[in-house]
Parts: C-alpha cells; sequence; structure tokens
C-alpha cells in the first residue's frame, strides 16, 4: 500500500515539454496510408459506376458522356465521404486511390465540398444540366 | 464439454418434449429446435439451465413477411461453441409469450426489445414499460415489422 | 447537517447529460442522505435503429454502417459482420487476412482499455493518471493510423478480408508502440493496485460474487473478475484465435479492483499476442472473392469485443440486402448486474460502478432499459433456487 | 489627507483591486502547475480574468423556488468575508493594514464565513446536486477545522500574542516549519481542504454532483463566488507562508514562499485522487487532530521544563 505512486511521473513531467499538440499551428505529419482524399484517374476508368453503388455515404455521382473518349464527370463530396476506401477496393480497373495531403473539412459555405474532377468542359456542361448522352448511374434516394 | 458433448447432451434434454419439438442440425455447430406448443418453451428453458447449458445470449425475432403472416422468434443459447436455437413461431395479430425474466434476469432487456419492436405481448414481465423508442412514440406500430412505413408515424 | 428532520429521499438522476457520462444514459438512483437505495436506468438516447437502416443498405455499405455502431470498439463489429457474411456465403478469408483481424482487433483493445482507465481515473478524481493514460493511449492511436489510415473507425475489413498489408516497417513501428505501451502498462498496474488513495475508492466495492455473475448474465472482463470463466476467444476460437490461442485472465474478488486487475492482465495478454502474430505471419494474397449476393441462410457468429461477448445474427435471403440482422451488443448484459450492485452504496462510488463495466452506451444503446421496482421476491434466483423452481415447474406440469 | 491615504492603500494597494488581480494570478499559477505536472500545457496567463469577465457579463438566471435575496447576497458576503481576512494578514510582505490582538481568530473565521456561504447557496437553491453539496460543503467545514485552527495556534501560542502582525515579526527570527514540523504539515493539508484542492474536493466533485453547492450559479454569482476563492488562495497562502516559513518581511520574500507553497499544493494536487466525505472526514478525525494534540503535547512539555 505505498503513497502517491504516480511520483515519478510528475517529477519527471516538471522537465519535459508537454504532450499536448498545438494543432493548427504545428502540424503533425501525415502517415503514407492516411486516407483524406480521393484520386480518380480518368484514363483507367471505364464508368461501370461500381464505387457509386458501393459507397456507403453516396457520395460519389458519375457522369457518363462518351465511354470511348473515356470523357466522364467524376462528382464527389468530401463532406459526406466516410474516408473507408471501399471505392478504391470496389473498383476494378484501380482508377481509384486515397492520398494523404493536408486540407481543411471546414469552410463557411458548401461550395468547395461538390468537387468534381474531369474536362472542364464536360463540368460545365454537367453543371448547366445539360442532359448527358450516356446513362448516368441511378441516383440514390 | 467439447462441442459434440454439449449437442448430444441437448438432444436428450429435449427428446423428453419429442411431442412438442422437432429438432434438426443445420450444422455441425447448432442444434435447431422448433418449439410446436407455446407453454412447452419455459420448462425446456428451465431444463436447459439447471443442466447449465442455458447461457442466453440473444433473443432476435424474425418477421417473415405480410404474406405469411408469422413472427418467428429465436431463442439462442450458446454455452461453449455450440449453438442451441429454440424457434418460436407466433401470429402477427395479437402475438404473446411466456416472459423469462423469472428464470433469467439478463433476458428482461431482450424481451422489452421484441415486444417494443414487433409487438409481441410478453406475458409475465415485471417491467413493461418502453425500452428505447421514445416517450411520445405512438403506441401500436412496431417499427421493426417489415411493413412498417414511416409516415404512418406522422399521420395523426 | 443541511435537513435533520427525517432525510426525505429523493431521485438524484445522472441525466443523459452529466459529467460523469461521456456518452447519453440516464440513471436515477432514489438516494437517503447519501446511501443509494433504488436505481433505475432509461437509455435508448443514442438509438440510431442501425438494425432497420441495415435492412435497407447492400451487404458491402452495411459494413461500415455497423462499424459505427460504437467509437471505441469499431473493428471488432466489422469483423463480426465479415466473419458472418463469409460463413453465409461460404467463402475463407485467407489466413494472411484472418491474422491481420486478430491484430488489429488486439490493438483495439489495448486502445479501449487504456481509455477507460483514463476514464475510470477520472471518474475517482484521480486526474493525473487520466491525464497519463491517455497520452500514452495516443500511440496506440498513431499505430493504427499508420497501419491502417485512421485513428477511430479503422475500416481495416472488406468483405472476405482485409484491405491493410503489414510489412517490415510497419512492424518495427509497432513493436516500438508496444514496447513503450508494455512499459507504461506494468507502471499503471503498479499505480491501480498500489496507491493507496486510489485502493480507497475500489478496493471491497461493487463486489460481484461468481453465482450473482452468472445469474445475472454479466459477461466480459467484469465476469471474469468474478471468477467466470467465459471468453469467446477460447471457447469457440474465430478468424486466426485458432492458430493463436491466447491464456484468459482470471480474478477472484470480483470487486472494483478486480476488473482493472483483469483488464490490465488483458492487455500484457495482448501485446504477447501481437508479437507472436508479427513474428509468425502467414504469407499469402489479402482478400478472397465474395460474391454481391449472398446465398440465402442464417448464421450466429460471436465474438470478443474489449467488453465483453458480441453476439451477430444475420439471416439473408439470397438478395444484396440483408432480411434481417441483429446486434447483440455486451453492455447490455453488464447493465443488468452494475444496476443491482449500485443498490447499497455511497453515492460517491456510483460513478466508478458505472465506469468499472466500461459502458459504451451507444453499443448500449440498440437494446437495453431496465428497472429495479421493489418486488416481493427478489430477483435474483442462485442456482440452487433454480434447481429448485425448475423441480417445481416440472411437477406441475405433471 | 489622512483618510485618502488608508482609504486608497485599502481600495488600491494591499487591498482590493491588487488582492483581486493577485487572487486571479495565483489561480491561474495554480492551474498552470497543475498542468504542468500532468505534462498538459495548461491556460493561457489571463484565462481566469477572462472567465470573470466573461460571467459577470452573462446573464444571471435565479431559480423560482430559491430565496431571491439570500441568492444575491450570498456570493457578496463570501467576498466581503474574504476581503475583509486579507486586512490582517501581511499581504505583499508589507505590515497588514489593520491589526488588533487576537486578529488571526477573526481571519480563520472570515475565511469559513465564506465556505458557509457556499454552503448556505447550496442549501437555498433546492437543487438535488447543490443540496448533497452543500451537505458535504459542511460536513468538511467541520471536519477541518478544528484541527487547521489548532495549528494555527501553536505559532501564536509560542510567539506569545494572537496577532498575526506580531507572529509574523516573531516568525522572521525563528523558522517554525523547522521547530513545529508536525504543524507545518496539518496547516498545509488544512489550507488544502479548505480550499477544496484535490484529495479534499469531494464537495465539487463534477462527476458525482455536477458543480456541487454552486450547481445553480451562473452569471455575477458565480463570478463573485470564484473571485472570493482566488482571495481566499491568497489569503490562506500568505497566512501560513507568515506563520510557518519565517515570515514575509519583504515583497520579494513574499512571492517566493507564497509560489513554493503553492508549489507543493499542485504537487500534493497531481498526486493523490478524491477522497469521500466519509473518508475524508475520517482522516481529518482520526490523524489531523491526534498530530495537532501532540503538537500541542510537546510544545507544553518544552514549555514546562
Amino acid at each position: 500500500m505505498k503513497f502517491g505512486m504516480m511520483f515519478s511521473d510528475i517529477s519527471r513531467a516538471l522537465f519535459r515539454r508537454p504532450a499536448t499538440q498545438k494543432y493548427p499551428y504545428v502540424r503533425q505529419h501525415n502517415p503514407a496510408r492516411l486516407r483524406s482524399f480521393l484520386k480518380w484517374n480518368q484514363q483507367a476508368c471505364t464508368g461501370c459506376g461500381l464505387c457509386a453503388m458501393d459507397c456507403p455515404a453516396n457520395a460519389i455521382h458519375v457522369t457518363i458522356l462518351d465511354r470511348k473518349e473515356k470523357r466522364f464527370v467524376f462528382g464527389y463530396r468530401p463532406d459526406q465521404c466516410l474516408f473507408c476506401g471501399q471505392c478504391v477496393e470496389s473498383c476494378r480497373q484501380g482508377s481509384l486511390s486515397m492520398v494523404n495531403d493536408n486540407w481543411e473539412l471546414a469552410a463557411l459555405d458548401k461550395k468547395p465540398f461538390s468537387v468534381y474532377f474531369g474536362e472542364t468542359d464536360d463540368i460545365t456542361k454537367v453543371l448547366a444540366g445539360e442532359p448527358a448522352s450516356g446513362p448516368e448511374t441511378p441516383e440514390k434516394a | 464439454m467439447n462441442t459434440e458433448e454439449i449437442l448430444t447432451l441437448a438432444t436428450g434434454i429435449v427428446s423428453s418434449w419429442d411431442w412438442a419439438t422437432e429438432s434438426s442440425r443445420p450444422n455441425p455447430k447448432q442444434l435447431d429446435v422448433k418449439v410446436k406448443s407455446l407453454d412447452e418453451l419455459v420448462p425446456i428453458i428451465v431444463a436447459l439451465r439447471v443442466k447449465r447449458l442455458g447461457y442466453l445470449s440473444a433473443i432476435v425475432c424474425l418477421d417473415l413477411g405480410p404474406e405469411a403472416n408469422e413472427l418467428e422468434v429465436l431463442y439462442h443459447f450458446c454455452p461453449g461453441d455450440a449453438v442451441i436455437a429454440l424457434r418460436v413461431r407466433v401470429p402477427r395479430a395479437g402475438a404473446s409469450l411466456p416472459s423469462l425474466c423469472e428464470i433469467i434476469p439478463g433476458a428482461e432487456v431482450f424481451e422489452r426489445e421484441l415486444q417494443e419492436m414487433f409487438g409481441i405481448q410478453m406475458i409475465g414481465l415485471n417491467t413493461p414499460d418502453r425500452l428505447y423508442l421514445p416517450d411520445d412514440w405512438p403506441d401500436g406500430i412496431y417499427p421493426m415489422r417489415k411493413d412498417f412505413d414511416p409516415k404512418a408515424l406522422f399521420a395523426n | 447537517m443541511a435537513t435533520n428532520k427525517e432525510p426525505e429521499r429523493f431521485t438524484i438522476s445522472i441525466g443523459p447529460q452529466h459529467p460523469a457520462l461521456k456518452e447519453p444514459g440516464s440513471f436515477q438512483f432514489t438516494v437517503d442522505g447519501e446511501i443509494v437505495t433504488k436505481a433505475y436506468v432509461r437509455l435508448g438516447y443514442a438509438h440510431r435503429g442501425i438494425e432497420k437502416a441495415a435492412e435497407q443498405r447492400n451487404w458491402i455499405q452495411d459494413l461500415y454502417l455497423l462499424e459505427r455502431v460504437c467509437g471505441i470498439c469499431s473493428h471488432i463489429h466489422a469483423t463480426a459482420y465479415c466473419l458472418a457474411v463469409e460463413e453465409l456465403a461460404h467463402v475463407e478469408a485467407p489466413p494472411r487476412a484472418q491474422a491481420i483481424r486478430v491484430l488489429v482487433a488486439e490493438l483495439e483493445r489495448i486502445h479501449s482499455h487504456f481509455l477507460w482507465i483514463g476514464v475510470s481515473a477520472h471518474e475517482a478524481g484521480f486526474d493525473t493518471l487520466f491525464m497519463y493514460s491517455w497520452r500514452d493511449r495516443e500511440t496506440v492511436m498513431d499505430l493504427l493510423e499508420r497501419l491502417t489510415g485512421n485513428r477511430v473507425n479503422y475500416s481495416a475489413n472488406v468483405l472476405g478480408g482485409v484491405k491493410c498489408d503489414i510489412d517490415a516497417e510497419q512492424t518495427t513501428a509497432i513493436l516500438d508502440g508496444l514496447n513503450f505501451l508494455e512499459e507504461r502498462a506494468r507502471h499503471y498496474f503498479d499505480v491501480l493496485t498500489n496507491d493507496s488513495m486510489f485502493l480507497q475508492r475500489t478496493r471491497g466495492i461493487a463486489v460481484m460474487s461468481r453465482n450473482q455473475a452468472e445469474v445475472m448474465g454479466a459477461i466480459g472482463p467484469t465476469a471474469r473478475a468474478s471468477n467466470v470463466a467465459r471468453d469467446v476467444r477460447i471457447e469457440s476460437p474465430y478468424a486466426a484465435y485458432t492458430q493463436y490461442p491466447i491464456k484468459m485472465a482470471l480474478d477472484t474478488r470480483g470487486d472494483l479492483e478486480a476488473r482493472f486487475v483483469v483488464r490490465v492482465n488483458e492487455l500484457f495478454e495482448s501485446f504477447r499476442l501481437i508479437r507472436q502474430i508479427l513474428a509468425t505471419l502467414p504469407e499469402g494474397e489479402l482478400t478472397a472473392r465474395m460474391p454481391r449476393r449472398v446465398p440465402a441462410g442464417e448464421v450466429v457468429k460471436r465474438v470478443e469485443a474489449p467488453r465483453g461477448e458480441l453476439y451477430y445474427f444475420i439471416k439473408s435471403n439470397g438478395t444484396d440486402k440483408p432480411e434481417r440482422l441483429k446486434v447483440r451488443t455486451p453492455t447490455i448484459c453488464n447493465m443488468t448486474s452494475v444496476i443491482k450492485l449500485a443498490v447499497g452504496h455511497q453515492l460517491a462510488d456510483v460513478p466508478m460502478i458505472l465506469a468499472g463495466i466500461d459502458p459504451c452506451f451507444s453499443c448500449n444503446d440498440r437494446t437495453v432499459e431496465l428497472t429495479d421496482t421493489d418486488r416481493k421476491t427478489s430477483n435474483i434466483m442462485t442456482w440452487e433456487e433454480l434447481r429448485r423452481y425448475g423441480i417445481k415447474f416440472y411437477e406441475a406440469r405433471k | 489627507m489622512n483618510t485618502i491615504l488608508p482609504l486608497l492603500s485599502l481600495a488600491i494597494f494591499p487591498g482590493g483591486l491588487t488582492l483581486l488581480a493577485g487572487g486571479l494570478a495565483y489561480e491561474w499559477a495554480d492551474r498552470k502547475l497543475l498542468a504542468l505536472f500532468q505534462n498538459r500545457v495548461g491556460p493561457r496567463w489571463f484565462q481566469p480574468l477572462a472567465d470573470t469577465v466573461k460571467l459577470l457579463a452573462k446573464e444571471e438566471i435565479i431559480p423560482d423556488r430559491a430565496n431571491k435575496f439570500l441568492f444575491t447576497s450570498l456570493p457578496l458576503i463570501a467576498l466581503a468575508g474574504g476581503l475583509t481576512a486579507a486586512l490582517y494578514v501581511p499581504l505583499a510582505g508589507l505590515r497588514p493594514a489593520y491589526g488588533f490582538s487576537g486578529d488571526l481568530i477573526v481571519t480563520l473565521y472570515l475565511l469559513s464565513l465564506l465556505t458557509l456561504c457556499m454552503g448556505l447557496a447550496g442549501t437555498n437553491t433546492l437543487d438535488r446536486f447543490s443540496m448533497i453539496g452543500a451537505t458535504r460543503t459542511l460536513t468538511q467545514v467541520f471536519s477541518y477545522e478544528a484541527p487547521f485552527l489548532l495549528a494555527l495556534l501553536i505559532p501564536a501560542v509560542t510567539a506569545g500574542s494572537w496577532q498575526i502582525g506580531e507572529i509574523a515579526t516573531y516568525a522572521q527570527s525563528h523558522w517554525l516549519v523547522v521547530l513545529q514540523p508536525v504543524g507545518f504539515v496539518v496547516a498545509l493539508v488544512g489550507l488544502m481542504g479548505k480550499l477544496e484542492m484535490t484529495p479534499f474536493d469531494a464537495p465539487e466533485a463534477h462527476t458525482e454532483i455536477a458543480a456541487g453547492a454552486l450547481t445553480e450559479y451562473s452569471g455575477r454569482g458565480l463570478a463573485f463566488f470564484r473571485l472570493a476563492k482566488a482571495v481566499e488562495l491568497v489569503v490562506g497562502l500568505t497566512l501560513v507562508a507568515a506563520i510557518y516559513l519565517g515570515g514575509v518581511s519583504n515583497p520579494l520574500w513574499f512571492l517566493v514562499k507564497t509560489l513554493a507553497l503553492l508549489l507543493t499544493l499542485a504537487g500534493i494536487q497531481a498526486l493523490l485522487t478524491r477522497l469521500r466525505i466519509d473518508q475524508t472526514v475520517g482522516l481529518w478525525w482520526r490523524y489531523g487532530t491526534i498530530l495537532v494534540l501532540l503538537q500541542w503535547l510537546v510544545l507544553i512539555l518544552i514549555r514546562r521544563i
């Protein structure tokens, strides 16, 4: 039955820097496998939409303009995304991968959180609401 | 006791009610017992408990759909590696089951969930009030049934 | 004293929002002075209807829904679900994937037990131990982030196998982390069992006999602290626990201190197991082919979560959505016993008793609520009474 | 002219404002040291000030069944008690602003007045948590008050006077911590009981009874109670430092000694677990009182031969 067992800890702590990480000022380095943002490789994609079907958070929406010339618009909602990496697993062509860069999931409005990958004019066409030629992946309820 | 001995012992116990039960072995680790008459359920469970096979893991209710018009309740006892499943079928409308909370205090928890989510009336449950649905949830609406549609909540 | 007339009994509600509870759960203790005379728990505040939601998602999406039943034991929920669905689909995950699943499960157990040491110390008012144990817990979370890519919901599992592989560099990182954690765990074991001030709050409090534990259905470390030898990893080994058997941490005293001792011994067991897995990791690929439509059938799967036995029941009807999915989490079973134990103790001990079973309300809130009413017959039956009850029942039926 | 100087010294220098600022600074030092012991960063230097200003600005909600007059006046009495206790104590190393023989007893009871106000505030608000908190506060007062007072009376007897000023001058020549170590330990631990620091913070154990007696307080009332506790911290530290640690002749000595005392208090806080209220009472009546009486016995024997 000893007394004050944590004495060794608190005396050592007197001469050590606090363990708290000062987050916004000191950024911790991201480990290689951190799943922080989705990357889409247009050449490898075939527009099959398997990733959109398997995404638990319905964060992916693929619009197919032309399969042969690989003209797709890959809609991605990072604020809905769970960063689980299931789309990377489900994609048989290996066109999706997760990068570990640093970005803030915080913004003043929703606009930065609807990201579109693809050719710029395709994106403007899709955003303008023009019906795409190919079949769209079903919009889930 | 290894799994095989447990299952043979359990089959022996259940066989003394063979006129009211029908047991089968779907896989090497599980013994399924279809209990035909309700009032044999509690004695079988007591018998299992007395032989120390009565560790009740969970009570599950399956809605077999509006056309079959039946609910199936599974009592899963899991001594060691074996699983002993007692199956009871109850009609969807006005279903009622004997409560086990006299024998297994822990079962009170599972029965409350059943009563609230599937509408099976538990006879003898010592605290029948609501489990985890909010207090203002309208009576008579059972969310876990297949034919539950959320709009019914806002009807009244 | 404040009230010298007959102290009127009033109910202290450690309500849905209370500093002692990290998650919403409402406990009402009728107090006579400082002594608890009646306990009543009402949960369901974090109920999200997960079982109903699971029936509307396909098998792959359900995996990530079920990972969010509980924040601390997300991997074990995913593992139980994957094992159950693989058994339905008659698919066997490759041995390397099973071993990695067990490794991440043990890392998660270390993470959960370190978190629990901190939370209980905080309930007892020993904030230094709380600060230090949560500082050391960062090490295991960094290991998990480096290995699987996320600190909390690791999503290491995928139907049919595992996503992340372990290479030499990962192994050295894990081994270094483990050495530091083991040294810290040894120090905390010493503090928890020898610090006289802390022992005043844990030794001899909320003693649960073995018989009481069995009848009330306590499971996991809380039951093992009362000498109930029941651990799913030993009784019915799943995943790679057949190749990597473990020793059960048991204690006979059954009081709060015993629960600390059992959990920290489990930590040492986890350290040994992880080192053994890393040394003999089987070769092979990480995933097996999984059909999108799981053939019809039923399966019962039981795994050992950090808090006790976690039970999964899945019925499939051949489509790509499950017909019925039932999750019974460990904290439910322990809730019955904690309420019975709280009666008769000081109010000041109640947060410690609640923390003793390591309650995880979000796990819990899928099911329980329980009332301890003043009934004539006490509703805890000893084995003897049960035996007599059974015999009486027989005669009545003849 | 002669009325302005004491008025100034009362309101500005050793009295009101500096004392409040000093109290907040010491509270910050206490929290910062505790954080240092627990290997974390701890609050910014002006955090207690920011808390007080925020609380003063916040709306004060008075529970309807509570007695309105009592609810608003209790924090003021507590703060007044703390501030008047500071009159007799050699703050900042200067001579006490006012002194009469027997003011040691008056200071201690002014400090206990503060704790009694907290107890009354707890019972007045009729909230369950504050009722339990109030009972615990009052039980704790009755447990540490006697040994703490006895521990402070021994030096008074050796110094031959019950006036803090004289005891302080006497103490400057003899280091009583060496002569009466047991008395020093009991006084130090009694000070922790009075300030409700960790081993004895059952009355406001937030994991059991939210904020204890002050659960229903918000806005101005809470700000005044917090200020009163900060002042009590300073007064308590100076009292024990002045009597036991060889007096506080000049401001530098005052700072060094009080901060040294604060360091030991923070260390003990970091080291120990919170005791249940029955354990604290048991500890005080069993060990605290016997130790102090032992010290008295030793003192009487020395005086006799």
